[in-house]
């Protein structure tokens, strides 16, 4: 690679792991290695550093320790609210009510269930900004509906949903609620109870723990069938011998993400917000995704006309620059981002789009240096391009 | 994902462009993932004397454009139907999802030409000529 | 903790990661961070690193690269080899084979497929060693049958079994195959031709990788609906984000332990016989469990008269041995161990077992170590137990 | 997972053995785990003059009859029959999955108590001895 720094503009897919998170998971691969199920010493002492982390966690989201649950990944914090719920709750009803603007760990799973196990999925819309309506929610609910599944903030365009007013309706009607708050988690406070919420959905790589660690909030009495069968681990609920230096990494991460947040996340918004109006002001016709103050504090999106994401991508990591277009995720998933379609920007106006996701390490300057190279780049591509930027934008 | 070829083509891209009354022209879409290409063409004899095209796609789609641009150029109408996608792709060393981003300049060159001997009848190759270049290469 | 070093004997629980691991793991936390989904260099250089890994362990193994799926642990790979074999196939029919002596991550799989799910589960006998025979596998098959698993090595007794008969069987019925190879991972040869495997289970952790890191085999053509869906990772068939630096770490792990398993396996053997032989020799009533050579080559395990098994492991934790009494997972259940009943080991001698699993640490002094302070503790707490030995025995 | 006490008490459990003609007796099994404990009391008057037990069972269960022993040693047969399995889960800080095992030492207690009354009905304290003794605590 080239010697000089990665402007890393791309902390919604993933972001490096903290100095002092690795400082405090490393002594847990080499000299506290026991397994926590073991009676002895070295087993305790595991033990005890995964219930320390359980609590810390439990504390900054305001729940009881016996609620957290440790997972690998956020996909399968996703996956096992989803197909958790449904198993336990399928006697009693078959339908589930989403939105189409969520991570693939949620979709693809409600897919599968409609499509393999008889389940029926409602997809509430979203408005241009992606926001969700909770009327929309609450006219969606039928008898037999047995989970309500929301994201607190969109992966691909950063906006925040209204999830303490669909939490209201869900607990008015009984009706379990899961938010993934994959994308919030520190960057955005999380209350359970304040949200109204039953199942949240954290992934330990989106604020600076390593990547195959998650964790799923469950509240008591939440009707749930383990998907992960085994030994007694997490209460009997995800079986597994237990990811303890990533357990107390991630408990470590959040702390550290808490405990910054009130100066991390005005910071961020400046950024961000010098970000947004210098790309729209030096872009004809790029347009920003998601809504413009009810967003993640470091996220910024957009569309270009006449040129395609992937494009963009290739030009600015020549550059040095790390951003993504959409979900990295869905990368593997090639045609227009089903997000961006659900909020009305279709056909190839959603190829063309670009997400820049500030985070800890970037600075005034990485902002003004990627407005100073990512113009070009666009008019560059725009040159290549068949497709009229003026007539891509109506 | 990509070969360091794929790269350099897109960041370099030779014969982007358009030619003013082209004599085969063809605009055609990937039905994959809504890549889009131009081709321009002009035509002097039996041969393809100059090639401009326009590319909305990623970096692939913009790199093959480029190489089947470049290997077009000033090859007999002909020689330049024998190119194939797969030829493309592998000069390139194209990841499987991107196989179709070949497909795509294929596709369109093949369109541009189908447009100039829709003008120039003459010009279409009978099937025993285009044999006779199959057992020739 | 104690300063005096601990013993660790307890091999076949966990085992602490090699630094050489920890090293290869390293730079993925902090400088090579990225998500291997994404399009630019960091992104691709994850990537890289995670496709090493995988043909690095499938060469280990005798298999191609795209049969490697990496998993969060051994319990999920015997989770999704169970459910997703059993969800694909589960129009073809709902018979399963296997064992009374499988791990939990097996066996609580195949009870929550009977109780939730409709299937029919048959346990194929083990004999006093805990073997089991491939003929009563044989005659177990019915054309239900959509799935046989049977482990390559038992975790409480150490038994290995006839992994390559039994899949051969399996064969040539043309029913998927899987074996959990948790515990034979780094430690017997495998190779899935040569054992007509169609899915095998591994797990980091039991071969000096992390904890919270496996891998399944799966053969091509073999059918499995993925049971964690999102994104397209790991071939569509696993979705979340890739634990980089544990895959790295896993293989890095996997190719240490075969490429000194020549030298290490008979090494074992040697201490392990010394400490059965010790064992038997000076403490009366004490018997064997598993069979006595085809066993895992560090596994030393017992059960004696008249004493509980986790008395003997605090007893030894404070002579500064770790040791274990059945499965480590299996500790927050109580009551005799199910694979001890399975061998005709009942009641009460079941509950006065010890596992004593040998690994790369251990050396000659510690086996003699041993051998000097467990007969005491026996004795000791024989003194407190109203169980008379001799009867405990018959 | 468990308190230094456990450990103390399991390493050093008072009263471990066995009392010859004792004059209660009692062995009892925990249906959860497969435990055993014998208890052996020696009664002199309405005063346990001293017990002695063997328990067959993990830390906790040791511990728990070490413990409850201790406790018992001396007391009135009123005053030990008052001792609860809640009591010594408490002393020792027993974590949930274990709280059976100080069940197994109190039932045994119980159970050496009944098998010394059956012998001598007139030691049985009256409800109302109990009601007061109750009060008194
Ligand atoms: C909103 C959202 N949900 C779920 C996930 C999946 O989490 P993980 O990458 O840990 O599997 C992601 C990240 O990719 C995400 O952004
Ligand atoms: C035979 C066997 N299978 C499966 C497992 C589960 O693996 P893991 O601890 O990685 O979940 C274990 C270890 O506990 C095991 O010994």
């Amino acid at each position: 690679m080239s010697t000089r720094r990665v402007i890393y503009m791309d902390h919604s897919a993933t972001t490096p792991v903290d100095p002092r998170v690795v400082e405090a998971m490393l002594p847990y691969f080499t000299e506290r290695y026991g397994n926590p199920s073991s009676v002895y010493r070295l087993g305790a002492e595991a033990r005890a550093a995964i219930e320390a982390a359980r609590q810390t966690i439990a504390e900054l989201i305001g729940a009881r320790p016996k609620e957290i649950l440790f997972t690998s990944c956020g996909t399968e914090s996703d996956n096992l609210a989803l197909r958790g719920v449904a198993w336990a709750s399928r006697h009693k009803g078959r339908h589930i009510i989403t939105t189409p603007i969520e991570h693939h760990a949620v979709t693809h799973t409600c897919e599968q269930l409609e499509r393999e196990f008889g389940f029926r999925i409602t997809y509430v819309p979203v408005d241009r900004d992606g926001l969700v309506d909770p009327e929309d929610v609450a006219r969606a609910i039928t008898d037999e509906t047995i989970l309500i599944s929301v994201m607190y903030a969109n992966n691909e365009v950063g906006t925040i949903e209204p999830i303490a007013e669909i939490g209201q309706i869900a607990r008015e009607r009984g009706i379990p609620f899961h938010t993934d708050a994959v994308q919030a988690g520190g960057q955005l406070p999380i209350d359970v109870d304040a949200l109204h919420v039953d199942l949240l959905s954290l992934s330990g790589h989106k604020f600076y723990a390593p990547k195959g660690v998650g964790a799923l909030y469950v509240r008591e009495g939440t009707p749930l069938l383990p998907t992960q069968t085994g030994g007694g681990q997490e209460f009997h609920r995800r079986a597994g011998t237990e990811n303890v230096p990533y357990i107390v990494g991630m408990a470590k991460a959040l702390e550290l993400a808490y405990a910054s947040l009130d100066e991390e996340a005005p910071r961020l918004q400046r950024l961000r917000d010098r970000l947004i109006e210098g790309v729209l002001e030096r872009i004809p016709g790029a347009r920003l995704t998601g809504h413009r103050t009810q967003r993640l504090p470091g996220h910024a999106s957009f569309v270009f006309g006449g040129v395609d994401g992937e494009a963009i991508l290739m030009y600015l990591d020549r550059a040095n620059v790390a951003a993504s277009t959409g979900s990295a995720c869905a990368s593997s998933e090639s045609g227009p981002s089903p997000v961006l379609e659900a909020m009305g920007i279709t056909g190839r106006q959603a190829l063309g789009s670009l997400r820049l996701s500030l985070g800890r390490e970037n600075t005034e300057e990485d902002v003004e240096y990627v407005l100073r190279v990512l113009p070009p780049i666009i008019e560059k591509l725009r040159e290549f391009s068949p497709i009229c930027p003026d007539a891509a934008l109506r | 994902m990509y070969k360091e070829i794929v790269i350099e083509h897109f960041m370099n891209p030779r014969n982007v462009g358009v030619i003013e009354n082209p004599d085969g022209y063809a605009q055609v879409e990937s039905s994959v993932c809504g890549d889009m290409m131009e081709i321009y063409l002009r035509i002097e004899g039996d041969r393809i004397a100059d090639i401009k095209f326009r590319t909305f796609g990623c970096a692939a789609a913009i790199a093959s454009s480029s190489l089947a641009s470049e290997w077009i150029k000033g090859k007999t109408i002909a020689e330049a139907a024998q190119i194939t996608d797969e030829q493309i792709a592998e000069e390139l060393g194209l990841p499987e999802p991107k196989l179709h981003c070949s497909v795509l300049a294929i596709s369109a060159l093949h369109a541009a030409l189908e447009d100039y001997f829709k003008r120039h009848p003459e010009a279409r190759p009978s099937i025993a000529d285009a044999a006779a270049q199959g057992n020739d290469a």
